[in-house]
């Protein structure tokens, strides 16, 4: 029974693929695709217009206000009215815009994210595109986005967009690098760039209570710090929204746009938000496994999503709650800091595999990341930390 | 119907082309590197192309090669367009037909 | 970890070289860690030393060899390998042994030093050099380290770089030995191209084994010679000896480590290493080139031991001591006994290098004095020096029964006895063990007895971090006669590879009475005749020598060393000198003369070729030349600063390759 | 791997080459150049070398391209228009092409179907990478630290 309901989606697939058996395979193929796409867009553009509400209504439990609560019942119907609100509004283009690239960013970067959506498992036997490659799938379609700003920032012909744009790239490249290197640890351990095996491996429980997720290893757990982290300045959100710093550079690479084309936007920071927390929770928090055996019988689907919910709590808790950094803070915390630490989880990894992957492995990694973190603590000046800015190009 | 290794190799010596073509009638520097780009594709593309349409070798060469060739190609733009920005900023252009000091 | 070790020996001269690397690194004030390092490295080298030991005594004549190719050219490939064996197992452990108690000792001795840490970079890199020299398997590596070793004594004996003394000695000591090496280089090529191998054991292969050994053939003969050259000048023997007494310009504890332990046995160890090139068809145990080199040992011996009667410096006594007791190996290994020379050579490391340490400590206590005859009565005031010198000088005396140095001198002594070509050598040994009892007695005499002298009036006892190495030593010159004693030989069957028994009778032996008589008659001579030194005797002024009052010819021929430098000055250095001002003054008035004439001449027809020259083959020149510019100003426009352009020559360049092929095709 | 795929995926990225080769702007170019190597990345695909692909795309369109605008942007000055089209160059690409393609036609043994082959993994990549091809891939990686420390230095400013 509990099999049936974990499998359901998988089922509905296979029966709706039985009415074409006549068909040649390069169409059922193109079909399959298809079901794949359309069930993944059905579940993110709702996702998306739920997260939005509800991301407005916690901030405005954490500000102390209610938060939009006129639309529909809690205002659950908020998404609709501001859908709509988008579509009618006047598409403008700058009369000095570079048209066809102002045109073809806000597409590329949806097709960037939704792309990336593709190659995790949401389920058991529920991954939409299964490759080889799929972590670096990941990665290179995602370092797309960087592109993709550029031509927002660039096709505007705005120096606030150009000012945004530069920002967005030169934090995003800053930490593309530790976002890729924490996830090396989990690859060198398990052996295999494929999100199925990934989450094959952290199957099982240790003493039959504690999960074998990576981030109960030492480096498992720095590792997905670092990549929350990362993640966090990739998706371009609080604390590291600076290129899109409203009271600086009035909307960074989006400022030119509106209406629909803004809003295309704004789902594809929130589509790229999730498809880093899916990667996040499939790399290090078991993906669809259930923490506690006695749950197992929870659809697989269910755990995935509520881990994904759980981190993207978090992603507004902290928008709720912490400043915005500056620019040159968030670049020295990047290459001072994180790439150091990120290495130092490869190495943390290597020792924990060869020191036998048990307690004496555990112990041995959680070693070699104090004693990294504790150096480098001493090394990064930390008196300085509050320092007036010697402002040293815009005098 | 299956294509042929033919195709492929003319594909890759079209891109060639159009890689030569992009080197030799731009004037700006970086419409060459561009065109050395895609040239270095086409190579790319052959390696591949060879790597698959003969018996099977371990490791995989053409594959290797290729990986290998990207990596080369990606320090290459580094320092290409490195040199683009240094020569902008000491004689303001980039346009090769200003850039003929080294001439006999 | 033996086994480990055994793969991994060549780690043992590693870490000395590398520790230096590091302390050279290091900027110049960082006293402390430059010591700390040395040290460090010298204690891992011996703890690493002690675990390549422990296998070789499990089994009688253990062997491993450990062979890699270094580089091939042609079918040939030069290959090179690390050896353990009994012999290369004790050296490894005296060396590091001794240079540990040498480097202890330094670190209070060149305290002051402001160039300390340069001085520890060496001492390291002579170590690490010298411990590859023993565990080498290959004459060739052999060869390398040897010239290293060299080269560290090169840079230690010249480390006070500022007297211009000691530059010479340096510069003494590497041309010396050198012209030695040069013999035992031409002695490694010939043996390659004998038999085509340098590895010394390589599996019945190597140059030492029969596989060798049959290819050499008569032949083996001179390359044993030219072998023994380069131990002649390593080991300073006759005539090749005049540079070990100048070496001891280098600071004291460099003579104690590398010019008494070490280094200059690496001759002595060269010949027992390669003995079986020495001994090959051997009749009766004599072989041409082993009576060489018994013959080279007993002049060495007893030249040096009259020598030293006769000198005041305290160092250069113990030099000439060293080169005495270098001969007396020598004559050892020549007349058979490889184990008694090498007994000799380490037991003779410890103590001789206890003497030195105790002369750097006297040397330290008087402030920098060396003349003997200005110390005197430093008994008291040195106590702890005096104990070990006196242990030292008992040893090198060749005291019996309770000095590791009677033993093996005792050893020495029995296979000469036996030796079946000539009895003479015996005869000379047993004179020069007389005279060394007789010199030592004399120095002790005049540094620790009598009254105090001009250097000895403020002396003082040096402090504890170099008077515990001095114990050491002494403890160990003492403890190793124990492995000594004929009635348990355990070091000699260890050596020769048989399993030892204990068998008390052996101790009565004859040479034993004869050398505790003649060591005895050496003391009693010694004490008889410099019982007043220093003391203004009726006829004799106080700062004369005994024996100078009486004989004056005589000390004054032996305290010029035999006039064997200036025979050199004269012979050698004067036709080289006559040979170059011969040739510079043909240079001058026959060459130079002759090359103006020719100049003359070709004057004379420069006037001649002028006029045609104007006339004819300018105008055609210059026709040239402008063409030449014309051409260059044509090539030129192709090499024209656009890179487009090259770019399109080489798509041409494709194309033509294209049609090429179309045509091959 | 059907001859349509190929051909579709083939006149996409030649076209995309071929814009990126003449379009005026160079932004434009730029970006076509990018749609390119998707094109050449898909035929990677298509040709079995799915990491390869995957690893170009990563490499070019997240690296190269990105460089390539930054570079544009800071020599915005003189991003003006070309002047008009080389014949000369044109020409020589024209008969470089029509040579490789009669040296392709002539040639019968590239005539072949391709065999078919195991899957060649990220794990035999990367086992190939860590065996036969270690020293190679240590030089890579010097090559590509000294290409950075290079292009470090060459774009540094100059201390006045």
């Amino acid at each position: 029974m509990s099999k049936s309901i974990d499998q359901i989606f998988v089922y509905a697939k296979h029966w709706l693929l039985t009415w074409l058996t006549a068909a040649p395979g390069w169409i059922i193929q193109i079909v399959s695709s298809l079901i794949n796409i359309f069930a993944l867009l059905g579940v993110f553009l709702t996702l998306f217009a739920l997260m939005s509400v509800l991301e407005r209504k916690i901030l405005g439990r954490i500000q102390n206000r209610y938060g939009p609560n006129r639309v529909g019942p809690f205002g659950l119907l908020q998404p609709l009215a501001d859908g709509i609100k988008m579509l009618i509004k006047e598409d403008i283009v700058p009369a000095r815009a570079d048209k066809l690239v102002h045109f073809l960013a806000p597409i590329l970067i949806a097709a960037a994210a939704i792309l990336a959506l593709g190659v995790i498992p949401y389920g058991r036997n529920m991954t939409p595109f299964t490759i080889d490659g799929g972590i670096l799938f990941f990665f290179a379609v995602g370092s797309t986005t960087e592109l993709a700003v550029f031509m927002a920032g660039w096709g505007s012909n705005n120096k606030f967009s150009m000012l945004g744009a530069m920002r967005a790239i030169a934090q995003m490249i800053s930490y593309e690098l530790p976002l890729i290197i924490t996830v090396l640890p989990v690859v060198m351990v398990v052996g295999s760039l494929t999100p199925d095996r990934i989450v094959a491996a952290q199957a099982g429980y240790t003493f039959g209570f504690v999960p074998r997720w990576f981030v109960f290893t030492p480096w498992g757990a720095t590792a997905f710090i670092l990549f929350f982290v990362s993640g966090l300045v990739e998706s371009n959100r609080t604390p590291f929204d600076v290129p899109e710093g409203e009271s600086e550079i009035v909307a960074g690479h989006m400022t030119e746009y509106s209406g629909f084309k803004y809003a295309t936007f704004f789902m594809a920071e929130y589509i790229g938000m999730f498809a880093i927390t899916g990667l996040a929770a499939t790399l290090f928090l078991g993906g669809w496994h259930s923490p506690v055996s006695a749950l197992e019988f929870i659809p697989s689907y269910v755990w995935f999503f509520a881990k994904l919910s759980a981190l993207l709590f978090v992603y507004i808790w902290l928008r709720g709650t912490l400043p915005r950094t500056r620019i040159d803070q968030i670049m020295n915390f990047a290459w001072k800091f994180i790439l150091p630490m990120s290495f130092t989880c490869v190495i943390a990894a290597a020792v924990w595999h060869y020191a036998g992957r048990g307690l004496r492995g555990w112990l041995w990694s959680l070693v070699v990341i104090a004693i990294v973190y504790t150096a480098l603590s001493m090394l990064l000046d930390t008196q300085r930390k509050f320092a007036p800015r010697v402002y040293r190009f815009a005098e | 119907m299956t294509p042929t290794l033919q195709l492929f190799l003319i594909i890759s010596a079209a891109l060639f082309s159009i890689g030569l073509l992009a080197a030799l009638s731009r004037r700006h520097a970086i419409f060459i590197l561009i065109g050395i780009e895609m040239m270095l594709a086409a190579a790319n593309l052959n390696f591949i192309a060879f790597w698959r349409f003969s018996p099977q070798s371990q490791p995989p060469t053409g594959v290797m090669i290729a990986i290998f060739s990207i990596a080369i190609a990606a320090a290459e733009a580094a320092v290409g367009l490195a040199l683009v920005i240094a020569v902008y900023r000491h004689y303001r252009t980039t346009n090769v037909d200003h850039l003929n000091q080294l001439k006999g | 970890m033996s086994r480990w070790i055994l793969d991994h020996l060549w780690l043992i001269p590693a870490v000395p070289f590398a520790v230096s690397l590091v302390i050279l690194s290091l900027p110049n004030g960082r006293h402390k860690s430059a010591a700390v390092l040395a040290v460090a490295g010298q204690v891992a080298a011996l703890v690493l030393s002690f675990f390549a030991f422990l296998p070789t005594l499990q089994t009688p004549g253990f062997r491993a060899v450990q062979n890699f190719t270094w580089f091939t050219f042609g079918d040939h490939a030069l290959r090179l390998g690390w050896l353990l064996d009994p012999l290369a197992a004790v050296m490894l452990m005296m060396i590091t042994l001794v240079g540990l108690c040498i480097f202890v000792f330094s670190t209070g001795y060149m305290a002051g030093d402001k160039n300390f840490v340069r001085f520890f970079a060496y001492l390291s890199f002579f170590s690490g050099a010298m411990l590859g020299l023993v565990i080498s398997n290959s004459l060739l590596l052999l060869f390398i380290f040897w010239e290293l070793v060299g080269l560290a004594s090169y840079l230690l004996i010249g480390f006070w770089i500022e007297r211009p003394s000691a530059a010479t000695a340096a510069k003494k000591a590497f041309v010396t030995t050198r012209i030695g090496d040069l013999g035992f280089f031409l002695g490694l090529l010939w043996l390659y191209g004998r038999s085509g191998t340098l590895l010394f054991y390589d599996g019945g292969d190597g140059c030492l084994e029969t596989g060798g050994l049959n290819m050499l053939g008569a032949s083996a003969t001179f390359i044993a010679l030219l072998i023994f050259c380069g131990a002649m000048g390593k080991s300073g023997q006759f005539p090749l000896h005049v540079w070990l007494p100048d070496a001891m310009e280098g600071p004291t504890p460099v003579s104690a480590l590398i010019h008494a332990a070490t280094m200059v046995a690496a001759g002595v160890f060269l010949v027992a290493r390669a003995y079986p090139i020495f001994s090959l068809g051997a009749i009766n145990g004599v072989t041409a080139s082993l009576m060489v080199v018994v013959w080279i040992g007993v002049i060495t011996a007893l030249m040096a031991a009259l020598i030293a009667i006769a000198q005041a410096d305290i160092k250069r006594i113990l030099a000439y001591s060293t080169i005495s007791q270098l001969g007396l190996m020598m004559v050892s290994l020549g007349v058979g006994g490889v184990a008694a020379g090498m007994m000799h050579l380490l037991a003779h490391g410890f103590f001789k290098a206890l003497l030195f340490l105790g002369a750097g400590s006297v040397i330290h206590g008087c402030h920098g004095e060396q003349d003997i005859r200005k110390m005197g009565g430093l008994r008291w005031l040195m106590p702890i020096t005096f104990s070990t010198y006196a242990i030292g000088m008992m040893a090198l005396s060749g005291v019996p029964l309770f000095f590791s140095g009677g033993w093996t001198k005792e050893e020495i002594l029995h296979v000469t006895a036996h030796w079946p070509a000539s009895r003479l050598p015996y005869y000379f040994l047993l004179i020069g063990v007389l005279l060394t009892a007789l010199y030592m007695t004399r120095q002790i005499i005049y540094v620790f007895f009598g009254d105090r002298r001009v250097a000895s009036q403020h002396a003082h006892e040096s402090p504890r971090v170099m008077t515990m190495p001095l114990i050491a030593l002494a403890i160990c010159a003492i403890l190793f006669s124990i492995v000594l004693t004929p009635a348990w030989p355990w070091l000699h069957d260890y050596l020769t590879g048989t399993a030892a028994d204990v068998e008390l009778v052996r101790l009565i032996q004859s040479t034993l009475f004869l050398s505790l008589v003649l060591v005895g008659a050496g003391f009693a001579l010694g004490i008889w005749m410099y019982r007043k030194v220093g003391v203004q005797d009726r006829q004799r002024p106080a700062d004369t020598d005994p024996l100078e009052f009486a004989q004056p010819q005589l000390f004054r021929f032996l305290e010029n060393k035999m006039w064997i430098d200036e025979l050199y000055a004269r012979t050698i250095i004067a036709f080289s000198w006559m040979s170059a001002r011969l040739s510079d003054w043909m240079d001058r008035h026959f060459w130079d003369r002759l090359v103006r004439g020719f100049g003359g001449i070709g004057q004379l027809l420069g006037v001649f070729t002028a006029s045609i020259d104007e006339r004819g083959i300018n105008a055609g020149v210059d026709e040239t030349t402008v063409g030449t510019r014309g051409l260059g100003r044509l090539i030129s426009a192709a090499h024209s600063g656009q890179i487009q352009t090259y770019l399109s020559v080489i798509a041409i360049g494709v194309l033509a390759l294209l049609l090429f092929y179309a045509w091959l095709a | 791997m059907s001859s349509a795929a190929v051909v579709i995926i083939a006149i996409l990225t030649l076209a995309a080459a071929l814009a990126a080769a003449t379009l005026q702007k160079l932004m434009h170019a730029t970006l076509s150049f990018a749609v390119a190597l998707v094109g050449v990345a898909a035929l990677f695909f298509l040709l079995g070398a799915e990491f390869v692909g995957l690893v170009l795309v990563f490499v070019y369109i997240g690296a190269v391209a990105v460089l390539i605008v930054f570079t544009i942007l800071l020599t915005r000055r003189d991003v003006g228009k070309d002047r008009a089209a080389n014949w000369g160059g044109a020409f020589l690409a024209v008969a470089v092409f029509g040579g490789l393609t009669w040296a392709i036609l002539k040639t019968q043994s590239v005539a072949v179907v391709a065999p078919h082959i195991r899957l060649v993994t990220v794990k035999r990549i990367g086992e190939a990478l860590m065996t036969s091809y270690v020293w190679p891939l240590q030089c890579v990686g010097l090559l590509l630290t000294a290409a950075l420390i290079g292009a470090l230095v060459l774009v540094m400013e100059e201390k006045p």
